[in-house]
């Protein structure tokens, strides 16, 4: 599965985007945001407080309960800041 | 309903845009247009330039559907959004929502409810660069409880010619 | 605060008044603009014309009073009104309202402020033009509905910069 | 004291503007148009619905209570159409 960073997720991560194969526990998107925090050190960085992350699956927003079975793309980023 | 959403680099000239919204129509009376511009200064700082960031591809389509709801909330004759991405200096124009309508309750009432919704929660991410540095716009609070008068149940209108 | 109060008889180049409004201000970040246009039709009949009559002197002073009072209740950085009078035809502005601010809010907030006040309580009349005869636009309802909204006790705020 | 009419009344009183002296029992707007009513059949038809009729005094809307004593001018016209 793909994952897209963006804003300062983007930049603390190191990378705009990659693939990943999370281990099968890892059902929701607020799993995968914690098993990701355990990944390395910018990764802990970049989500060190989960409240502020907003995912979006398949470029719909979701919520940290959302399942990703099935996601083809999974983005993250802090609250949106346009206009 | 005449509708144009466009994501881009460029700067565009806003009275063109607005031109465009109505040419050739006899039923719109009223047209409110926001245009978002990038101050030079926050807090009494000099601000040197602003960096927007987008998701490419999501941005697009979470704007369509935006301008779909605001179509079906409000008698909209046609809704233009622009907005800006990459590097913009003070005085640029980072966004224009422009709306038409033969009344100007829903002329004013759309535009309101597209830019509540880009604000908050269009996947726009803005840095600013300061001469202390650059860092990221925290999203506000204000925006947050605006965009939040939009969530009742909206009062569907009769189809727009 | 930039006040551009004008009644006139000519047409006026909407884009210039608004880059007028906001040329050399730092802090402008939101400007909102309502264009009133002569529609082509009305209840499906055409409209060959659209006579303004107003009231020289009231009107300007009235107008006055009223951006003064929007000055109180939002943080405004300019406010631009420009009505036209005399015969009008199809596609021309009738009036344009442009409120500039460093927030969005208050420019949106003033705007439809000053449009349901020009709409309801200045000193102008509407005669329209039809292959049927000429006739007095009557008051709309909504309208005077639209500007009783505003007579609570006005949110004072802070004396802007 | 000077009287001006606007829009419909104008066309229906047949002038823009006309000076008049009315009689000291008219103290209030309300009875100023009362009395003009009664002036002629062009005025009668201006004024035959007074509810409709709107006022103001020296370039100020004002109420049919309002009292005429001082007012320079007073203007006559149908609710404003304009925007």
């Amino acid at each position: 599965m793909k994952l897209l960073y963006f804003a300062w997720v983007r930049e603390r991560v190191g990378k705009s985007e990659e693939e990943i194969d999370p281990p099968a526990g890892v059902a929701t998107v607020g799993e995968l945001i914690a098993w990701l925090a355990r990944r390395g050190e910018e990764y802990a960085y970049a989500f060190e407080n989960p409240k502020v992350i907003r995912a979006a699956i398949d470029r719909s927003h979701v919520r940290a309960e959302a399942k990703i079975a099935g996601a083809g793309e999974i983005a993250f980023f802090p609250p949106m800041t346009g206009g | 309903m005449a509708v144009t959403i466009r994501l881009q680099r460029e700067a565009f000239d806003v009275a063109a845009e607005v031109a465009a919204l109505t040419a050739g129509r006899a039923d719109v009376g009223a047209v409110v247009t926001f245009t978002g511009v990038c101050r030079a200064e926050e807090g009494g700082e000099p601000i040197a330039a602003l960096t927007l960031e987008h998701y490419p591809g999501m941005a697009e389509a979470e704007i369509a559907r935006h301008v779909e709801e605001a179509s079906v909330r409000w008698p909209l004759l046609g809704v233009t959004v622009i907005h800006r991405h990459g590097r913009l200096i003070p005085g640029e124009v980072i966004v224009l929502v422009a709306t038409a309508s033969s009344h100007r309750q829903a002329a004013f009432a759309a535009a309101e409810f597209l830019m509540d919704y880009l604000k908050t929660r269009a996947p726009f991410w803005k840095e600013v660069e300061k001469a202390s540095g650059k860092t990221w716009v925290g999203a506000h609070r204000a925006d947050d409880t605006a965009a939040e008068r939009w969530s009742a149940p909206p009062p569907r209108h009769q189809a727009a010619k």
